[in-house]
């Protein structure tokens, strides 16, 4: 059986072999890198295919069919046609800021790919604070929106940037109360051990109530937090046209894009990972037959799968629901979602105390 | 208007919502100042597809100027070729025939139907939900279907003339009616599952764009506007024409005022017209479609009014006759225009993503404001 | 209240009007300084209370103006036309926007499109031309637009 | 009690999600419900009813003859001056002279498909063809000659 870690420690070996531990560490970082952007770039077209086939199929339509096999490769002809177009930069614009603004989105995703466990010991980075590193960097995000609707010399982006600070700041909160519920249950920061806590079953399931509750409000959150309908009030088309990013063009739009889908890839991994196990396969308490043949089954494929479910949920809510308004947007948070996850973190961790688990 | 861009002395923002907006439907320009994100007061700004109806009218005859009223409000096109087709029939005091009043009820409420859909569908867009538009557009095309057949033409269909109909039924067109009530029956509970019964949808609805009574009637407003008020005004109730009179059918009031009120009276108003097709669909009288009149229509000297209840609201059609062949003066009276003026009464401290929810429910349509 | 209690009612208003019949709906002339007047007690009445003023025009007829109101009761149901005659070279008239709101916007319609002046008009733009405007109003009968006329 | 109450409302929130995602989740997965039509594919197959508006067009029959006696008619009738007809005089088997058409001008550009001049026409020599596809890269192509060279018009047509 094949796996991604046997790959990297052949990948390992040979540079170490070759190169000195210095230069071939070196190597390897740019290597990763090399695979982040590759993955990144696949990311993108996969997920904006997928998103158009799904909105299509909600919306008893074909959706894209022209392009390739049955229209696969329409997200690429999309990226052949934003990177022929002309990149423009209002006049009126802080052109420094303005310019920097989507690549500062970029890393921020690039930067959350660090400690994600893909496959079985296969990660970039094996922090011993992943949790905490997640939600932080996660934050920064902001920063790039705030900066792409200052510099743009427009209302409209202003005040989508202005929307999407006040979101992602208030909806933070409750995604981090989901996130240390199962910080609390599995006692680590470390995603890994995370992972390797969920070996006799998911945090889901073993976690029952309580979790299942996080687990809602998580996704409720992060939905939020990547600006994803129904709260996507940043960029609420029949309102601000397309707020923050209303003024750009070409490649630098293509970024903000993709920076916007890596993102949600991102919050459904760390999802995956924290309450459905991350390439942990599924297992059926004693059916050992069963849980063998779950075994076999690769656990990037496992990974990507749980990703890949998450990610279609969040597409199905975006499909599906008007958007919310700034003020309900907010009162959702504030008057629902904090005061429930407060309580949840309590039962949580009195459950983590009285071991009222499975 | 374009000095008023950039920011008030109070330090509030002006933003320029159109003539190129995804929420306004086509170029309708309304200058937007706001305190955050709190609107204080909207001014529309109009004339962008004005093409000046009035003035063309002048210069056509009567037999020719109803194509020109499919434009206005196009979609409820039927409605007005209805309303202006009326007006002749009074200045020239024919009867049409009573197959051809049943028929343009029927083509009237067929048409009302669609122009509810695509308001539905369009209004749950604006809300961010997409979804709803591709459904509304399953229906709304059956019935444009329908008009193909019989009409030739699935939005300015110019079907209505003055003394009747352009052409006769088509022979499929009871069928095709039965199948699409039976479709329409089968969908509407999606309209409820997908849209109104959604949480979403009702927060952002009930209490937003506030409208009492009092002030729907001082700012003109009529059908599903000021019905949402709780104004009784449907023409075909108070005024009936052709074979209202004879038929089943209430009149959809609500009393809250709000967009939420307004959304459904469209909803109840679609079922009332499929209750009235009903009626209608097994019961249309043989006969003429059309009633005699000469090739050169030449109305008397005088005024003619008539009003209809078009998808939107009451339709005037005002025709000053010096006794020639053409109109001296035409005048329509569009429900739209009037619907408008009452938006900054309504906006006026609420949200922004409150201001597409009651240009939702005012079912604007900018070819009709401008005329 | 059909026509004739109108007839007798507003004649005991306003003594000095005249009334044209045959039409579908009773119509009353009145002189431009009348009406601000006149519409009031015909708002206000409890017995006319014509509340809901549906359509608002004007009329070239080359030698003056007209203009046209229609008005209707939500509460009585029952309709008249208002007119009033105004001199074509600088036709004026009182405002209604305060007593029927929609006024307001159908007033600056007559007034960019025929040149009639609202006196104490609230807002008294251009609604639908464009900014800058000049020259003379599109619906009057002698107007000419000699770039864009097309002639067939 | 207000804890009840709070808890409903969420619930019932919560259900109306449910219904609005259970109504996609359906189209989501029965792909037989859509209704797209693949138009340039499906052109065999499209089928316009006989009486779609979509261009004026002038029969002829097997020997080239039209039933159009240049009355004029259709072009009083239409309100953008769609047509023009073009008269001249032939001498007809008798030896008179006889008015007929030199040519039918039929502007595409301006017409609106309002059938008034189908109706107008006393002899049906217009009808209204099914083709919708117009678009042509030169305007001129849009100002067609209804009649035929050398046609002629039908016997026993006044």
């Amino acid at each position: 059986m094949w796996s991604f870690s046997k790959i990297a420690d052949l990948v390992h070996q040979s540079l170490n072999h070759t190169f000195s531990p210095t230069l071939a560490t070196i190597i390897e970082m740019v290597i990763v890198g090399v695979c982040v952007i590759g993955l990144f770039a696949v990311l993108g077209l996969v997920l904006v295919i997928m998103e158009r086939k799904v909105s299509a199929w909600i919306q008893i339509r074909l959706g894209p069919n022209r392009v390739g096999p049955k229209g696969m490769f329409q997200s690429l002809a999309d990226t052949v046609k934003l990177l022929v177009k002309e990149g423009m930069t209002p006049s009126g614009a802080d052109k420094f800021l303005f310019n920097l603004a989507p690549y500062i989105a970029l890393i921020v995703a690039m930067l959350l790919m660090a400690p994600l466990a893909f496959a079985k010991d296969f990660q970039m980075w094996d922090l011993n604070i992943g949790v905490l590193y997640v939600s932080a960097i996660s934050s920064v995000s902001v920063i790039s929106i705030l900066m792409a609707g200052w510099s743009s010399n427009n209302k409209y982006s202003l005040m989508g940037a202005m929307r999407s600070g006040a979101q992602i700041v208030s909806y933070e909160l409750s995604a981090g109360f989901s996130v240390l519920s199962v910080v609390v249950l599995a006692g680590s920061l470390n995603l890994n051990t995370i992972i390797q806590s969920q070996a006799d079953g998911w945090w889901i399931f073993k976690g029952h109530i309580p979790v299942m509750i996080s687990f809602v409000i998580f996704i409720i959150a992060v939905t939020a937090e990547t600006n994803r309908a129904p709260f996507d009030l940043a960029e609420a088309e029949s309102e601000l046209t397309a707020g923050f990013h209303t003024e750009y063009s070409g490649m630098k739009f293509a970024l903000f894009f993709l920076a916007e889908y890596v993102n949600v890839f991102i919050v459904c991994a760390i999802g995956a990972t924290l309450f459905l196990g991350g390439w942990m396969p599924f297992h059926i308490g004693h059916w050992d037959g069963f849980n063998h043949v779950m075994d076999y089954i690769p656990s990037s494929i496992w990974f990507f799968g749980k990703t890949f479910f998450l990610i279609f949920l969040i597409m199905w809510f975006r499909w599906t629901f008007p958007r919310l308004r700034i003020d309900q947007l907010l009162n959702l948070e504030w008057k629902y979602l904090l005061p429930i996850s407060l309580f949840n973190i309590l039962l949580v961790t009195a459950m983590a105390i009285l071991g009222w688990y499975f | 208007m374009v000095e008023e861009i950039g920011t008030t002395e109070e330090g509030d923002l002006i933003i320029n919502v159109g003539p190129q907006h995804p929420a306004t439907h086509g170029v309708l320009h309304l200058v937007i100042t706001l305190n955050g994100e709190t609107i204080k007061k909207v001014e529309p700004h109009l004339g962008y597809i004005h093409r000046s109806i009035e003035k063309m009218c002048e210069s056509l005859t009567y037999r020719q100027f109803i194509y020109v009223t499919s434009r206005m409000d196009y979609l409820s096109a039927h409605i007005n070729n209805h309303a202006c087709a009326l007006c002749v029939e009074k200045g020239l005091d024919v009867e049409i025939p009573r197959r051809a009043q049943v028929i343009r009820v029927l083509m009237d409420e067929l048409t009302r139907i669609a122009s509810h859909e695509l308001w539905w569908g369009a209004m749950a867009m604006d809300l961010g939900a997409f979804t709803p538009f591709f459904h509304a557009f399953r229906e709304r095309e059956t019935i444009n279907d329908i008009m193909e057949e019989t009409c030739g033409a699935r939005l300015t269909m110019n079907y209505m003339v003055p003394g009747g109909l352009m052409a006769d039924l088509h022979p499929n067109f009871q069928k095709r009616v039965k199948e699409f009530i039976t479709l329409y029956k089968l969908k509407i509970n999606e309209y409820a599952e997908l849209v109104t019964g959604n949480i979403i949808f009702q927060n952002r609805m009930k209490g937003v764009g506030y409208l009492s009574a009092e002030d729907a009637i001082s700012y003109g407003c009529s059908g599903p506007t000021a019905r949402g008020s709780g104004v009784s005004c449907d023409i075909r109730k108070l005024y009936p024409y052709e074979v209202y009179d004879k038929l089943e059918f209430d009149e959809v009031l609500e009393t809250e005022g709000d967009s939420f009120a307004r959304y459904m009276v469209r909803i109840g108003e679609m079922n009332q017209s499929i209750k009235i097709i009903e009626q209608l669909i097994d019961n249309i009288p043989d006969g003429d479609f059309q009633a005699k009149t000469k090739v050169v229509l030449k109305l008397p000297k005088g005024e003619f009014y008539s009003r209809v209840e078009t998808a939107r609201g009451e339709l005037g059609v005002y025709i000053v006759s010096e006794g020639g062949t053409t109109p001296y003066r035409i005048k329509f009276r569009s429900p739209g225009f009037s619907n408008l003026s009452a938006l900054d009464h309504m906006a006026r401290g609420s949200k922004l993503g409150d201001l597409v929810a009651m240009m939702g429910t005012l079912d604007l349509v900018i070819p009709d404001i401008d005329r | 209240m059909n026509n004739e209690e109108l007839k007798t009612t507003i004649t005991a208003l306003l003594p000095s009007d005249t009334f044209e019949e045959g039409g579908e709906w009773l119509n009353i002339n009145v002189e431009p300084k009348d009406w601000l007047p006149l519409a009031q007690q015909l708002r206000n009445d409890a017995s006319l209370f014509f509340d809901y003023l549906f359509c608002l025009t004007c009329i070239d007829w080359k030698t003056h103006l007209t203009m046209v109101y229609h008005l209707s009761s939500t509460r009585c149901r029952h309709n008249i036309v208002v007119k009033s005659k105004l001199d074509r070279s600088n036709p004026e008239i009182e405002t209604v926007s305060k007593i029927w709101k929609t006024a307001e916007f159908h007033e600056r319609e007559v007034y960019e499109m025929f040149g009639v002046k609202f006196l104490n008009h609230p807002d008294l733009r251009l609604l639908i031309l464009p900014d800058g405007w000049e020259g003379k109003k599109p619906m009057l009968k002698d107007f000419e637009d000699a770039v864009n006329m097309i002639r067939l | 009690m207000f804890i009840v109450k709070y808890i409903k409302e969420v619930f019932n929130a919560v259900k109306s999600l449910f219904v609005g995602l259970r109504r996609t989740g359906y189209y989501f997965t029965h792909h037989k419900e859509i209704i797209t039509q693949q138009y340039p594919d499906n052109r065999d197959t499209l089928n316009l009813p006989e009486r779609f508006k979509g261009e004026v067009v002038m029969p002829h029959n097997e020997n080239n003859e039209h039933r159009c006696t240049g009355c004029t008619a259709c072009e009083l009738a239409c309100p953008n001056g769609t047509i023009k007809v073009i008269t001249k005089f032939d001498i007809g088997t008798d030896g008179k002279k006889k008015k007929a058409i030199d040519k039918l001008v039929y502007h595409l550009e301006l017409c609106t498909m309002c059938n008034l001049c189908i109706i107008a026409c006393p002899s049906d020599a217009i009808v209204m063809a099914q083709t919708f596809e117009h678009s042509v890269f030169d305007r001129a192509e849009l100002t067609k000659i209804l009649n035929n060279p050398g046609s002629k018009i039908m016997e026993g047509v006044e």
